[in-house]
């Protein structure tokens, strides 16, 4: 991985994520490690989606970003400035209600190729040889319109063949799978991490890699993932963060610098 | 950090009005006769609509009589329908008993369970307290089924209108609203409606709204549309604002009970004219209820206590 | 009916309501000529039940009294000043809960001997000849402790052998029906007419003259009454206005007369 | 109007503590470390309990690791209990990666389903999110079937905790809360306690409270016990008034992790000892966490933003 560019890795998934979001989208964020998308929602909001809301599980809509955090939820504890507040309950009411939201965003322990995501146990369930902190919110997986996964690790314990546990439904078997279990909403629709940009085949459902970054290579990804990828014949490489993005990061948004520094993150 | 251009929600009655057409399920706000959305009711009365269905707070009252005795309405789900210590709703009495209109027996219960329903994504939502009641026997809203384990229980069915048109005392152009005083059902309302309508009676700034975000009741992705019509809820009161016209109310019940017989339909005929048909505009019908010197006794009532 | 006596109709049956209520509850009240329960938990309030919650239907918890009305719901509608706001759906919630809320008051087009109360339809169900205004509020009648009957018109049109329709739901056909029913509250407990108060006998729940107000006669109650009373060998007179609830109810609660005046409200 | 005397809801931890007994469910507020219970939990540490069912929040983090390290757990029911961006919860995986507590899968819809049952007075609530994933397989807190209408659905068993122990930022003597910002799940947890208790860190008079009813978030009659304790959520934060204690809560979560192999049991029982057991009252403990000096320092975060 290259480190020799201006942005970081963090940066670069941030404006892909940030690239996907559309004016009529109710998104939420909030969460371990919600700085990616919550600088994707703020930066999608002052550049491609200005009429965007923004909730923050259990906090507010529209709130003031004061500063980017590892954490989605103390980004905007300390804001005194939003246009509501929208408790804990509200957005549970929400995200049981299909396509009520539009978008939430995971990561995982596990990810596999139909962006299937286990937060809960590693090994058999009887006897797990790990224990994840678990999941709020795998309505948000079910119900949510779409959804997007940011693993911050891209290796082959992270993107494995077949999750242990089915935490967030994904595409879950691929194929019509999702339709069957009696799911309507689009499910993931992009997985961006640190090497790379995947979506998934509009028929099997499975993970196919729609772009490299800068940074990588696809014989990084490839290297670095658990199954086999749907690989297209022309692989683009990830368009970087342009100078509008890169200039807003690192201005406005994460003037801080928590998407950049510690190296030793990945 | 939010220096971006949002689109505003801000629109007139014209356009609100557009989002209705004949023969929708309609739901109305407000409770007793707080914070009712009247000059709306008023002009949608004007344009004439056909065939609606209309429901709302539990507690309804101008809202549901004056549609119904324009002759818009096919179907009222109601738990209560009248004018509280001020007298019967004489429309809604005259359709219900005559059965020209087609009154679905409800309460809290089996309407706002329906709302809950909704509001949680879920197809129906099981209640309880509807037992031994012949409301239970009549309702169509509900139906008793044996849950999972074992309970005898009643399932409220969805209920999920076109269009949700509320009232409030304040909003920005955003669609986010503040309340002075209770919310009654405004909430859950507000989560429901395929479309949500919302009138104000002061139109204030997004920074004002944003400087203190726990006085916003409804947020503003909730609502389709804000209009701004002061004294708006009139001659029903804005709770913060100003009181209910008990005179006017009278008098609209009076006209409303002359015409019950069906002898002699004028008085009522003369209230649709003065107050619905002829207004160009809330200034207009202002003057005709009193103008701003009795907005100003109704507002005493606030100021006094 | 005497009309000689310091105080009136009104006041007794306020008085009456007052004296039953209890440091525990959560009462509600809200409605239509809910002036007088509303003027009888404040009463309590000062009196008999400094702890009593009191909750007005959709609007507060305590709220400070701002002047008695004819409605409950307008006599707090101007208040300022209360412990919280608790709005329609959180009351709705509380009285869906078996037991949650303490008391709620009924009165009704029709009453019949068993307490049940009829707020919708006079007449056949399908060719009714009055529809009444319905009822708000079914749930508090099965699911809170127990509930008040305050008719303000005591004559045979609303004391019926048989309600048309039950609104709220009292003890049914009697004896166990209310718990046949699959209802576990008390119901109907008193009933405080402009004559006189009633109780139901523990057994068969048939209503029981317990008192005859001062300004009355037994021979009024049952002239005026559509079915059989039960009446005990004894039956003393209704305890009138003490002082101390004399003078508060003039100076304190309902200075401006609601409860008094009128004399054509009967 | 309101000249009544009013009983005192206002105890100390010790009467709280007597509300609480060995084999109990007990639920605590609060959202990741926000507005958590946190000196009444070290205090039931102290106390010793045994065989607890702990649920809450559908996030969790210290309230259920400490006691869980403790050993005073039986059972847990979480969506999520970890430390979010500082780590996962020692104690609580080394129980559940062992077996030795049982951990009860669920998420948001399965708990909080469990919780709107209980409030909404319905035996289960249907819930229709979890469906193709394993939650829905393996959890206990639910089971599917089919609606009166043909649905397939999740039935949520209602949840009922015979203790709720919140915190937050102000209360008054009648146990009327505020809060400064989000209130998360506490609205709905102070509903369904057989007994609730919450600790304070301000202690405002009734008056105040009375004069803006609309920032009370949870009204007094819902409300057992109220407990003053300036910064009782500290290691965690209390919205409005200080912020969390990084420092505080990687020292817990590096003992917790020391201790997870069980080779070194030593880091975790001198936390418990030094926080827990020896600590007299909230002010010596605030001592032994840094003091005044370091108070000052985390309510900065609320001044600086």
């Amino acid at each position: 991985m290259d480190s020799n560019l201006r942005y970081t890795w963090p940066e670069q998934m941030v404006v892909v994520l940030a690239r996907d979001l559309r004016d009529e989208d109710v998104v939420i964020v909030g969460g371990a490690r919600h700085d990616i998308p919550f600088a994707a929602a703020m930066l999608a909001k002052r550049l491609y989606a200005p009429d965007m809301t923004l909730l923050t599980t259990g906090q507010f809509a529209n709130p003031k970003l004061t500063a980017l955090h590892f954490s989605g939820h103390t980004s905007v504890v300390y804001s005194d400035e939003a246009d509501a507040m929208f408790d804990g309950y509200e957005v549970f009411e929400l995200s049981e209600r299909e396509g009520a939201l539009s978008c939430f965003f995971y990561h995982g322990l596990q990810i596999d190729k139909f962006g299937n995501c286990n937060n809960h146990i590693i090994g058999d369930i009887k006897h797990p040889t790990l224990r994840g902190p678990g999941m709020v919110n795998v309505s948000m997986s079910v119900q949510t319109q779409r959804t997007y996964l940011f693993p911050i690790r891209h290796n082959k314990r992270t993107f494995v063949e077949r999750v242990d546990f089915i935490s967030a439904v994904g595409h879950i078997d691929g194929w019509d799978s999702r339709k069957r279990a009696g799911i309507n909403t689009e499910g993931p629709r992009l997985c961006a991490s640190p090497l790379g940009v995947f979506d998934f085949h509009p028929e099997s459902k499975m993970m196919r890699v729609k772009s490299v970054h800068e940074s990588s290579s696809l014989k990084e990804i490839v290297d670095n993932t658990g199954f086999e990828l749907i690989i297209p014949d022309e692989v683009p490489t990830t368009i970087p963060p342009s100078d509008d993005e890169f200039h807003l990061l690192r201005t406005e948004i994460d003037p801080s610098g928590v998407l950049r520094g510690e190296a030793g993150r990945l | 950090m939010d220096e971006y251009k949002r689109k505003s929600k801000l629109g007139d009655v014209e356009s609100g009005l557009k989002l209705i057409s004949d023969g929708m399920y309609i739901a109305f706000g407000g409770h007793v006769f707080f914070n009712k959305p009247s000059y709306f009711v008023r002009e949608m009365v004007k344009k004439g609509f056909k065939d609606l269905t209309i429901s709302g707070s539990p507690y309804a009252s101008y809202e549901f009589d004056l549609p119904i005795g324009a002759g818009m309405v096919k179907k009222v789900i109601a738990g209560n329908c009248g004018f509280e210590y001020l007298g019967f709703a004489p429309n809604f009495r005259k359709a219900a008993t005559t059965g020209s209109v087609e009154v679905v027996i409800g309460d809290e219960a089996t309407i706002v369970g329906g709302y809950m329903a909704t509001a949680e994504g879920i197809p129906y939502h099981p209640i309880v307290s509807i037992k031994g009641s012949d409301v239970a026997k009549y309702t169509t809203l509900a139906v008793e089924y044996t849950g999972p384990f074992g309970d005898r229980l009643y399932a409220a069915k969805a209920l999920q209108p076109d269009v949700v048109i509320l009232h409030a005392p304040q909003g920005d152009e955003y669609g986010n609203i503040r309340y002075y005083n209770s919310i009654f059902f405004e909430r859950i309302m507000a989560k429901i409606g395929k479309k949500v309508i919302i009138t104000v009676d002061e139109l204030i700034s997004n920074k004002k709204v944003r400087s203190q975000p726990e006085k916003t009741m409804i947020p503003g992705f909730l609502v389709s549309m804000v209009i701004h019509v002061p004294y708006g809820a009139h001659p029903c009161l804005s709770t913060g604002l100003y009181g209910h016209d008990e005179e006017h109310l009278k008098d609209y019940i009076e006209r409303g009970r002359a015409s019950l017989s069906g002898a002699n339909p004028q008085p009522f005929a003369e209230y649709l004219q003065k107050y619905c048909y002829e207004p160009k505009d809330i200034y207009d019908y202002i003057d005709r209820v009193g103008g701003m010197k009795r907005m100003e006794e109704l507002k005493r009532k606030w100021i006094d206590g």
